[in-house]
């Protein structure tokens, strides 16, 4: 090594990434700057990835401050969609309320809910058909809540109690529908980013026309899993999309300890030749064309997609958590895109098809059969009281047959 | 010396540490400004700013390999992972690298660094927040493990881990953390601050590595355990009545041989107790090691109480949970034997 | 039938499973068009079309959690790990996801695959290309682990493998890839043309996983042994004389404890030999299933013979390796205890 | 799910990319665009990621085809630093050609060769100071070739002999030497990468004026820990330079198995927010200035650089394989960056300061220089007959202090 004519050394510091705003803080997002309804142009499904760098660095986005859809991805629902999709929405919230008080009750551990960020699992649930299959986190309960996965399973597991469909063995909210296209959530971050494209692999290989989606969240963008995933599917064109739901926190930290400098989540598809739309997660009606326009490439045999849900985390991590401890309380009402539900909510009665009176009474009707379908389970038990599913079928399902040395724990627990 | 949680006493550990060698650094996942998910990093980032204490990315693998960077550099990383259900990304950088620089390199580079992780059940944890993963680390040559089982000892031993010049993994027993359990999962616990092992020096010490500690002499058979195990062996021993020497082994690797020998010489007989699943945890070394050593002296099979061989589930956590019920069970088997 | 070397009888094993059943699918780290480093999936490529035989990027965790989905999916993917020493940074996939898939979702998601990688040392291959991961799968519940030690079984095992439901951990002992090794490194080994479990069918069959086999009937003591270690073993007796019962364990996981029980019920004593590092080995786990089962029929400790608890050495291979100088030693001390 | 109206399903297939040439192919890269030397701009070094784009998606080149050095890049070193670079990848090549006999002649188990791809370690080597620290992998014997770490050691080591600085215990060529800035080689692919961050990350936490270089080949890239050294040092700003050694190949594989489709491997950093440099590989004198650039950034504390060396691996993988099998064997004369020594020494003899038989004689030089270190290190053995380093150093240094059970087992052992 020979000495460069270099500057002389000067010592270096440790550049730690802090958000803007801490408790205490007033909140003011009014230097973000966020692009106008309808600025963002839709490119054709088999645009090169290269050609399009600017999506992945805008927000594209559908209803503008009026309640208007304009521009070119608008356009891609009738009204009926439309409220269905509101309905969706406030089903979400309206469960996740109710759960949410179930654990501070005591019928459950742990619960996690998706508050301000319903619009993303909802829409999307729409582009996927029958057979496809979701990679879930534990926070698309959108996609079961507005399909038709009965509430009082999802209550059943949230409990653990005699009828859930998982027999207790798995966390609540840690769902498992095959049925439903919802493949059995991981507690362990972004493993199942990549076994999504492995699926879409699968379908691939065998000629099948079924479509992926994975889901990640911003933070978990940073585990090695989601590399994995973005090698794979661009290697192979996997059938798959690729969802990043960036609600802005991983539990108390923020986005810049996971993403670099003015860099995107979107952006990181660049780099693989992977198309990367970046989308107002909060506008249902954005969410929806965006991830119809994945869909529609990943059917089409144009590989892969990722796309980037700006979205912000309203509630607390988990019921486990207490985001007054990180951010300031008002974060989320100062957050510029605002609320997916009113949002959507504006834009019906706007169109003259929906109006206040009529979001109260579908609310009202949303928590009715909420209260009902609790009724129900709890009747099937709770956590801390039982029953349970039997203790022997803790022993059951490790190996498709129990080996001998499982046989003998088993009687040894006298089950 | 003040009544401490062991939450409080392992963050006393590094607080102390930090204060006394410049070159250890703290970081993890939520361990910056919010002081982590368990607390035991608050108020460090604030002393020592955030160049000695900060946030992680999500990322295990980064965490890990970027402590073995800063280790090599002349550093003593003590990171966290948050669960230790989410070490495994970072296994190989633990399992192929962390273990092997010294050697690999004759002494050339080494990794002083400390990965710190909560483990075993009793909080709900479900299968992903309940692991044990002290096997598999025993397993790879290079590595220390240690398992503290009380305030006292988790900060003189954590005091001791960051001092070593080898990577040492630290499970701290999550269902310790706020007290020390006393055995049952529907009986109320002792807090630790009427636990006289909750009382704890403010100032730096050391527990060494390496050296069990006798938490009760007894002639009839010896118990081996670490973590919250302790604590259900406790419960066992006392409802049995059987005069049972437990020890605790604390560091699982290097292992005090020699005081496991000493003791199953004395009295005979042994039960092992571990929450991590059965077959090839830690509790078969143990087993071997006895088998090995004290052969002649034994009268009577070792017994294995430990987790089933499955994933901890949620539902049924304290069925699995190998509790004072079966541990006594066990005692009175191989006393009968 | 064929005489078949290991590398052909593991070809033979997926060409035969693809051939039945489309569902099966091959790839890994050059495993397409170049078939494989060690050779084992030459030629597949060609004969099944490469979406059913391809490359895949260099990413271990990659080529476990797309097995995993594809599982999921409904295909049978039989994937290659290079050498097992890279099996780690995929270890989260394995320990994470694909053991526990069809326990946490009650059968409604499964995960049928393989994961082959040749194991072992014997070829100069250092600290990065001989290890012996064993242990550390069979501590993972729901994982399957088979480690064959003869070009018959690897086909029938492997083919068992694949048609099995749950993930199978599939270790190819790759001192053994082209003739048996007799034992001794220092002398000429016997091909596997010459050797009578060189004798392969040509068409698919499979050999149950979980069935041990014993390679030799004997009255004075059990060894307890699988993949290379048989042989060594085999020279072992031979060399000493002594009228030993080798049992060669096959399937790890699910272990068939009763063969071992029967026959050290029979003999009294016990030997076991590994080439993994000693510590949390699987021979820890052997001895203790000894210990639980024999403990009245043991007339002598039993005796592990493994590698030792440090990074396989590239220069000293052969003094780490347990050679049948070492295992010898142990068979004269069990007899004379 | 709802059924939306888009087309029909049709089947999908995978796509498995495939170089274009194999075995009994003639290659032709006419198609491969190759941007001129001297055209690439050359900014500042605090310059922003999202400003030079463009770089991460050319090939920065210096030496033209006529042996002149043009544009922003050039006029870097002086001819007798150029000299001393030329010197330096001789000794590699000759110094790799007789190791690769005494590999054949059975004085070791393996060796790995850098033939075609010297310009990199020998030119970056250059940029670093003492103190700095490489993170190599095992094709960067240049960086230790051309500092001052003696070849005698490195056949020591080779040979596994009882004067091997390691003692027998590692690998061939998986050199470490703290002194000459080389952390000790894994035989496992990138985890070294985010090691040289997590060095990187030490000296800034110190305040101290070091940096690092992590490197990594084309395939390793596919590596998670590719990811997670980015996201590390994207976040904090480490000082590390992060090489890629695009050389077209991982073993068989071509390195479209590890990159999608027009995407480069520089532009990977783009969407970390990485600045990002795509160099011609076997420009010496690119290199070194590239390399400098982003040594420069460093230092300033700007942070981390993504820089990808392209080049062509012109030998076998490592005497463990034949390339012949999978691809042509005359691919490498073919390739249209041609061969690093050779350019060079034209650069030279264009400039006056060299000529044929200089070349010529100094190759004499080197050559008999690694004669004798040879003959030197034979004398303290080779792997096969020994003598290596006493059996009992297989014992020690697993720990500082050796624990009772490996004492027992050395016992035993009877060492
Ligand atoms: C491998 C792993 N590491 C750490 C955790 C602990 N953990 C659970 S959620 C979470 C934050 C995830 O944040 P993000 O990806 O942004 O998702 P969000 O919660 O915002 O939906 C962490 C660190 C985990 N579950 N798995
Ligand atoms: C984790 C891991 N997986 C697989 C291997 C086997 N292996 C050794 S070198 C190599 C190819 C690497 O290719 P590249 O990164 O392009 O580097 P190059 O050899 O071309 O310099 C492979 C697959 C390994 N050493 N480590
Ligand atoms: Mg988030
Ligand atoms: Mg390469």
């Amino acid at each position: 090594m020979s000495e460069p004519k270099a500057a002389d050394p000067k010592p270096l510091s440790l550049h730690v990434p802090e958000p803007e705003f801490r408790p205490g803080d007033k909140p003011d997002f009014s230097n973000v700057p966020i692009p106008k309804a309808g600025a963002a142009r839709k490119p054709p499904i088999d645009v090169d990835a290269q050609d399009i760098h600017d999506l992945a660095y805008t927000i594209i986005r559908v209803m503008d401050r009026e309640g208007n859809a304009v521009g070119p991805w608008a356009g891609e629902l009738n009204d009926d969609e439309v409220k269905q999709g509101l309905e969706d929405m406030l089903r979400v919230r309206a469960f996740d309320a109710r759960m949410q008080k179930a654990q501070r009750q005591g019928k459950t551990s742990f619960y996690m809910q998706a508050l301000g960020e319903e619009a993303i699992a909802c829409a999307f649930s729409k582009v996927l058909r029958p057979g496809d299959m979701n990679f879930p986190t534990y926070r698309q309960q959108g996609l079961l809540l507005s399909a038709d996965y009965p509430m009082v399973d999802m209550m059943n597991q949230i409990y653990s109690n005699k009828a859930d469909p998982l027999k207790g063995r798995q966390l609540p909210i840690m769902y498992s529908s095959k049925q439903h296209g919802f493949f059995t959530i991981s507690g362990n971050l972004a493993t199942q980013f990549i076994q999504g494209v492995g699926w879409a692999m699968g379908s691939a290989i065998s000629g099948d026309d079924k479509i992926a989606a994975s889901w990640i969240g911003d933070g978990s963008t940073a585990e090695s899993d989601f590399h994995a995933a973005m090698v794979f599917a661009s290697t192979y064109r996997a059938p798959a999309i690729l969802n990043v739901v960036n609600n802005q926190w991983a539990i108390s930290t923020f986005q810049g300890i996971a993403r670099g400098k003015a860099a995107t989540f979107a952006s990181r598809g660049l780099g693989f030749g992977i198309p990367a739309l970046r989308v107002d997660g909060n506008d249902y009606l954005a969410v929806y064309a965006v991830a119809k326009w994945a869909a529609d490439r990943a059917r089409a045999g144009l590989g892969p997609t990722l796309i980037e849900y700006v979205t912000y985390r309203a509630g607390a991590h988990s019921t486990s958590d207490d985001p007054s401890a990180y951010r300031p309380k008002t974060e989320f009402d100062a957050w510029p895109l605002g609320d997916p539900v009113e949002r959507l909510k504006e834009y019906l009665i706007k169109r003259g098809t929906w109006s206040e009176a009529r979001h109260v009474q579908a609310n009202e009707m949303l928590e009715a059969q909420i209260a009902e379908a609790n009724r129900e389970a709890v009747k099937n038990g709770t956590l801390h009281d039982g029953p349970h599913a039997s203790a022997k079928t803790m022993f059951e399902d490790v190996y498709e047959e129990m080996p001998l040395h499982i046989v003998r724990q088993r009687q040894e627990a006298g089950v | 010396m003040s009544r401490m949680t062991m939450i409080q006493s392992i963050r006393s550990a590094m607080d102390t540490s930090m204060a006394r060698d410049e070159s250890v650094v703290v970081f993890g996942e939520d361990v910056g400004y919010f002081g982590g998910v368990f607390r035991c990093t608050e108020g460090l980032q604030k002393k020592y700013g955030s160049h000695r204490c900060f946030d992680s990315p999500i990322n295990e693998s980064g965490i890990i390999g970027s402590a073995i960077g800063m280790a090599a550099y002349g550093l003593r990383p003590c990171v966290e992972i948050q669960f230790a259900d989410y070490v495994f990304p970072g296994f190989d950088q633990l399992s192929q690298e962390a273990s092997r620089i010294r050697y690999r390199s004759n002494n050339d580079f080494t990794a002083p660094m400390v990965v710190r992780m909560p483990t075993g059940g009793g909080i709900f944890g479900g299968q992903t927040h309940s692991q044990s993963p002290e096997a598999i680390f025993a397993h790879v040559s290079g590595l220390k493990t240690v398992i503290p089982s009380n305030p006292y000892d988790a900060k003189g031993l954590l005091a001791a881990s960051i001092e070593d010049n080898d990577p040492v993994m630290f499970l701290e027993p999550k269902r310790l953390y706020n007290g020390p359990f006393d055995g049952h999962h529907d009986r109320p616990i002792t807090p630790w601050s009427k636990h006289e092992l909750g009382e704890v020096p403010d100032e730096y010490y050391t527990v060494p590595l390496g050296k069990a500690a006798t938490r009760r002499e007894g002639e009839a058979v010896t118990v081996l355990a670490y973590g919250t195990m302790v604590y259900v062996a406790e419960a066992a021993v006392e409802e049995t009545g059987i005069d049972a020497e437990i020890i605790d082994l604390r560091t699982i690797l290097p292992l005090d041989i020699e005081a496991i020998e000493a003791s199953v010489k004395k009295t005979g007989r042994c039960v092992i107790v571990h929450e991590a699943t059965k077959t090839c945890g830690f509790g078969a070394e143990l087993m071997a090691l006895v088998m090995e050593g004290c052969f002649y002296h034994l009268e009577a099979p070792v017994i294995r109480v430990t987790g089933y061989d499955m994933p901890y589930p949620h539902a049924h956590e304290w069925e699995y949970f190998p509790g004072p019920k079966r541990v006594g069970a066990a005692l009175k088997k191989v006393m009968e034997a």
